[in-house]
């Protein structure tokens, strides 16, 4: 089993997660971040008082997969989230050793 | 009968005015339905707005609306004044003169009817404010600051002075005997009208109607409505001038008719969705409020719970079909709200005047379908009137700066974009 | 002597009425206290109630009090103005009649006192609009929308109406001698008693006490609260009915009251607790506020200052006790804090009213003594009637439609079960 | 020549009064404007400020100025009004008498010009509210709550009773012929003096300038704003003391001075950052309305017209200097728009008071020279003694209490630190 | 040393916390985060236009455990989050290589 | 290649920033957590009801580094990250499998 993890462009997330479900994959979970790279930030700027801002938005996605799901999930996730501007974001793969779904107890493959 | 306002506000002034004393009770209340209708704008329908709009272009409405208030104002005095009231000679019935440009003449002791001309001007400023910031609705989250400020100056100058004046100060629809006590016309129609024409200009939002463009936040849009019915106390009740009789049933019937219309919306919406929703409540509140306008200094409190369960139903289903059906992004449904509750409310006045009504009964002479013939001439001919001059200040500002921001600065926010901001760091 | 308004409300109304003039200062001070009153409600106690429920319901109070709001508007245009405030005849001691229903008879000419009774109309409608409104804080986060609907009808009708038609209608407290300038029996302890009974017959929210259930944002409540101390003002000083001296004692009074309960809830929380807090301090605002309601028109500068603090310091240990010892969840402290302040007030005003204390003085004949009867007697009489009637209203609710939402729904926020929207997407 | 409400307030008033009769009409509007101030503290400004701190400081703001409110309130019965209003006999040019200590002798039939001395003593207080709380700017952030509320109850005594007594209580300056309507010097400089002081003294927050603090909630500061500009009718027209020409007047002049301070902000932020920002825009608003303040009763449109742009110029540069070029944190800017805004307008005031711009005209044998003097001898005074008594009474607080919270506690936040509370719960 | 990431519903965060530190876990990291996965979100509808809100408000709890205290550890959590009832969560249990507390520069073990 | 999660306070962020650029990290994902551990947390209290707040906020920094940067990258953390009290947080080391940059497709090392 596989953990990914995914920092896209907030407003792809409707086309991954429909991307993902395609490829099989039937969970997520989400959360907000903010994203420090290449991308340039922007000023605030407040009665003359400047805030460079380069933390930008960013979601980041975790998707637990079963070992033969993982790479249809992250072709999924690179093609959608990918709009060819610099920003894009990134997916990283881990190993995941054990799942378990809380409801029924069941682990491994079974949980995700 | 006491068709009061109109012919108090078109022609007696000028004239009469003089003659009169200042009294310090109306003064006092319409000095305070001056801070109302001021405080209808700011902060009342900038917040109702700006929580409508998605958290990266909230400051971008607060702006806007808030720079309208500046502009309207200072447009106001040099010129706005004079051509909404003062004597166009010759062409009066279209539009005034510039004696009072820069407020020529008008002093502390200078009257209009029983109140300081200063009074007068100033609570006729509030309504110069408020009717291009409902405009915001309709262009909201794509348009560009500098879009949006020469819009609003071209859109002043060639829409609401005449239109006020032609209703108002003494111009064609007045004389003609139009009955618009606060502004089923002049701003309702007027700024419904814009909005639509403005939406179909600019275009839908990026992702519209496909992306959820859910409010960010709708404590401020509650916060802003009960802001807009109090204020709007000072808007209708106002509007007779005076502290009176016809001061109080204006602020009753404007009271009835926001209270029925917002019943009526959550109770379809509760039949048609299965629940009843608080911005369907403040949305009807706003519809009941925009369409008495222009009958509450006629009607009685029957005629007002008519028209504001009218105007629940009406306006619902006009926000349903411009956006389901014809699928324009008026994006905060300023026409089939302000739009089309001002043209009812326009013409049901003509109904409910009559006295077996409640109402104030008809000018001498005249009939209910004479009246009703009046009002509908007075709505078709604001209606095209500000389609047409809309259209073309839009295709001005479109050849002079533009109109909408890029797809990216979209996307990225109109705050951040535009104004360096950032809403909220909670 | 001036036991002014009760007589003045209660029984010249009807007869003498027409002998006095429209004054435009008395009408312009009442419409803007009208205004001033239904901002108390919408925004101002809406805001106040939101922001002390959890996120996930605070479209919830927002929705109720809007709807509140409405719902008492049209049932006062149908029947609670007449049930109020007409004679009732034979049981006139008990209710009004239905003479006035509909508004019948109420033209832009109709004086009540120096003012229109439109205006007066309008003014005691928005005090039927935040009664009900108070008595949210009860129930809040747990009761179905329905329910709340068919409850707040109920309970005007079956409390407001009649309370109301007693101690100011004509009804025999307002005969008996009762002083209650604006509202400590028929607005406070109505509310509270309403809301305790309610809470006790709803039961608990589901983890009450053991689960924190924080307020979700306090810049809404100090919001909130600063709309309650200002529109206030309309609400205390406007109950003079007139722009007078009268109304300027009241303003003065109310103003003084407020700021002592206050600081006195911020020094016993310093003393108990190691801090004050903003909650603290707004809280005891409100319980100076509703303390002073009923004696406003009546007492002095330092009568005001002894009813501050003793509301301060009497409201915080029944809120302590209500919530910690007894353990109800009057989510909102609405008891302790209206109902407690109400009859306070009610009883302190027997006393302070005396001139040596820079009060009005007495009625002709009347003692302290005697006075304080009156005034214990109407707080037992409203306290022991809201008790009952509010329980038979909610049994009647219940078995209607049902009070509450399921454990799951509650869980899941009342926001989007029962409205489909959510507060906040920021 | 109408040097109105100086002489008024200063000199006639305990003598005259009880020569005039009550006028319902001035009553209403002044009761009405008392509301308005009160408005522009809570929740105004309070709104206003609280947007700009940080989230874990917002309670802490809404904290402070609630408790000044209530602070101020209390000071004022007991013994501020009579400080600042009643006669001082052999002292009166520097500081009022003990006569009305407790608001002795005032009574529901005690007038004041042709209001109730009731209705004069609310609407001054809350002028004594607003200037303390003004302050709250300069230290905001990082002062503990005792210390705040023992420099407020000092800074009241020692600076504004006596410097309202000066101008406005029958003092060495307003015998002088200084023109202060509403408040540039009393106000304005007064809090904006205190506010720069208060920042060298308490030092800058802990990471200042390095440390980015941006504004954690502009929609509150929006809102506040719009409030502040509303109430700002009541505190300018509401001086006029009277529901008159000179009401009017004044808030004509006062709203085309905010209008044109704000766009003139803005245009400066367009030319020099390449945005215009809201903040921007509604700062220009406080500077335009704080500097119109003294003038507002003397000046015509186009005065008002002017010192606008002067404003919002001039308050522009400063707030720009004070953070950058000194590197002061005063952390809201208080002094560089209310500070430079008050001493601007107090001495414009001295140029377009002239009739020839048609202002109110100078009083008999005063010329523009003299005048002039005497608005730069009003300045100099209340800005020196402003400082070095707000010096001394924090050094007083310092002594006694001390001034700061501890660095550890800054960076928690004050609103757990000091409160035990959080602003939200989202 | 695993890091356990278990995705909870928000009511469950005092229970699964109280079992944790009666597990002997003794520090945890939580985020918000939003859950898409069998359980049905809910609708919302603003003046007629209708959003399916499929990503549910969920808690992600990062635990650093020992290797002796994985299997307590997630035991305390999927005991004490379970409700029974659709959406109540995962958890994850991945390989950690190295842990620092960074006040003391504590590695391994010690650091948790 | 490696996941670093550290979980520092709020107030330290700009300075971590800094020192993992200097430490030639170009990008990393910044998430608002809230923590429990040894650091005392405060009171809360509202009309008399008190509530206990155990959670403090916290920032949880998530960076992606090549195995050569890891040491310093971690180091960088750890010192700047470091104000001697109590809650300074952690730094927790992974092993990652696979990056994949979205915009370029471009994976392992030379996606991070
Ligand atoms: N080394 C890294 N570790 C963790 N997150 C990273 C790293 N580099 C980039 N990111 C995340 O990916 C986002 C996009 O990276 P960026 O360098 O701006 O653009 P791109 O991926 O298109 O080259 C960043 O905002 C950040 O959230
Ligand atoms: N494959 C997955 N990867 C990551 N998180 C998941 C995955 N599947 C489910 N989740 C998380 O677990 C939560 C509950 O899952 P769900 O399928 O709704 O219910 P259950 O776990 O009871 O079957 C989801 O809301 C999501 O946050
Ligand atoms: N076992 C753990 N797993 C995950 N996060 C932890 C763990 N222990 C501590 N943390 C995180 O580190 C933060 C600091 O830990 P704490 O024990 O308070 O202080 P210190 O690290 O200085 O000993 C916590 O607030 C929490 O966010």
């Amino acid at each position: 089993m596989k953990l990914i993890t995914a920092i896209i462009k907030p407003f792809k997330l409707e086309e991954v997660k429909q991307a993902l479900f395609d490829a099989g994959v039937r969970g997520m979970t989400v959360t907000e971040a903010r994203g420090f790279g290449r991308q340039k930030g922007h000023t605030e700027l407040y009665r003359g008082a400047e805030y460079v801002v380069d933390f930008l938005p960013k979601l980041k996605l975790e998707i637990a997969v079963t070992d033969d799901q993982v790479d249809a999930a992250v072709e999924a996730v690179s093609k959608t989230a990918n709009s060819g501007k610099i920003g894009d974001g990134k997916i990283f793969v881990l190993a995941m050793e054990r799942a378990v779904r809380i409801r029924t107890g069941e682990v491994g493959d079974d949980a995700i | 009968m006491k068709k009061l306002p109109v012919i108090l506000w078109g022609l007696m002034l000028p004239a009469a005015a003089q003659a009169q004393e200042l009294n310090t009770g109306d003064t006092a209340w319409i000095l305070t339905s001056t801070a109302l209708v001021l405080f209808m704008t700011i902060p009342g329908l900038s917040l109702f707005y700006a929580g409508l709009v998605r958290a990266k272009n909230v400051l971008s409405v607060l702006m806007q609306c808030f720079t309208i208030t500046c502009l309207a104002s200072i447009v106001w005095l040099i010129y706005g004044y004079s051509l909404a009231f003062s004597d166009g000679g010759a062409v009066n019935a279209w539009i005034g003169g510039l004696d009072k440009a820069w407020l020529a003449g008008i002093g502390r002791d200078t009257l209009s009817g029983t109140l300081p001309e200063t009074v007068f001007v100033m609570f006729q400023l509030t309504f110069a404010i408020i009717t291009p910031a409902l405009i915001v609705g309709g262009f909201a989250e794509r348009i560009k600051y500098s879009s949006m400020l020469l819009f609003s100056l071209l859109w002043l100058t060639l829409v609401y002075f005449p239109v006020c004046h032609w209703v108002w100060g003494g111009g064609w629809l007045g004389e003609a005997g139009l009955l618009d006590f606060a502004g089923g016309t002049v701003v309702h129609i007027t700024a419904g009208v814009a909005a639509l024409v403005a939406a179909l200009v600019l275009k839908e939002r990026t992702g519209f109607p496909a992306t959820p463009m859910p409010p960010h936040n709708l404590t401020l849009t509650v916060t802003g409505a009960g802001m807009l019915w109090v204020g709007w106390f000072g808007f209708n009740a106002g509007s007779a001038v005076a502290s009176n009789g016809d001061a109080g049933m204006a602020m009753l019937v404007t009271h009835i008719s926001a209270a029925a219309a917002s019943l009526t919306w959550a109770a379809l919406e509760w039949v048609r969705h299965g629940k009843p929703s608080v911005l369907g409540i403040v949305t009807g509140m706003v519809a009941g409020l925009g369409t008495i306008t222009p009958a509450s200094g006629f009607v009685g409190p029957l005629g007002a719970l008519i028209i504001g369960v009218s105007a629940g139903t009406l306006c619902f289903i006009a926000t349903n079909m411009i956006k389901r059906t014809f699928k324009i992004d008026d994006s905060l449904d300023v026409f089939p709200v302000h739009g089309v509750g001002g043209a009812l409310g326009t013409i049901l006045c003509g109904v409910f005047v009559a006295e077996s009504w409640g109402g104030a009964g008809y000018a001498d002479g005249m009939t209910m379908g004479g009246q009703l013939g009046v009002q509908f001439m007075g709505v078709a001919a604001v209606l095209v009137w500000t389609a047409v001059a809309t259209w073309v200040a839009l295709k001005i500002v479109k050849m002079l700066v533009g109109l909408r921001v890029d797809e990216d600065e979209e996307t990225e926010g109109l705050d951040i974009n535009q104004y360096d901001e950032k809403g909220y760091n909670l």
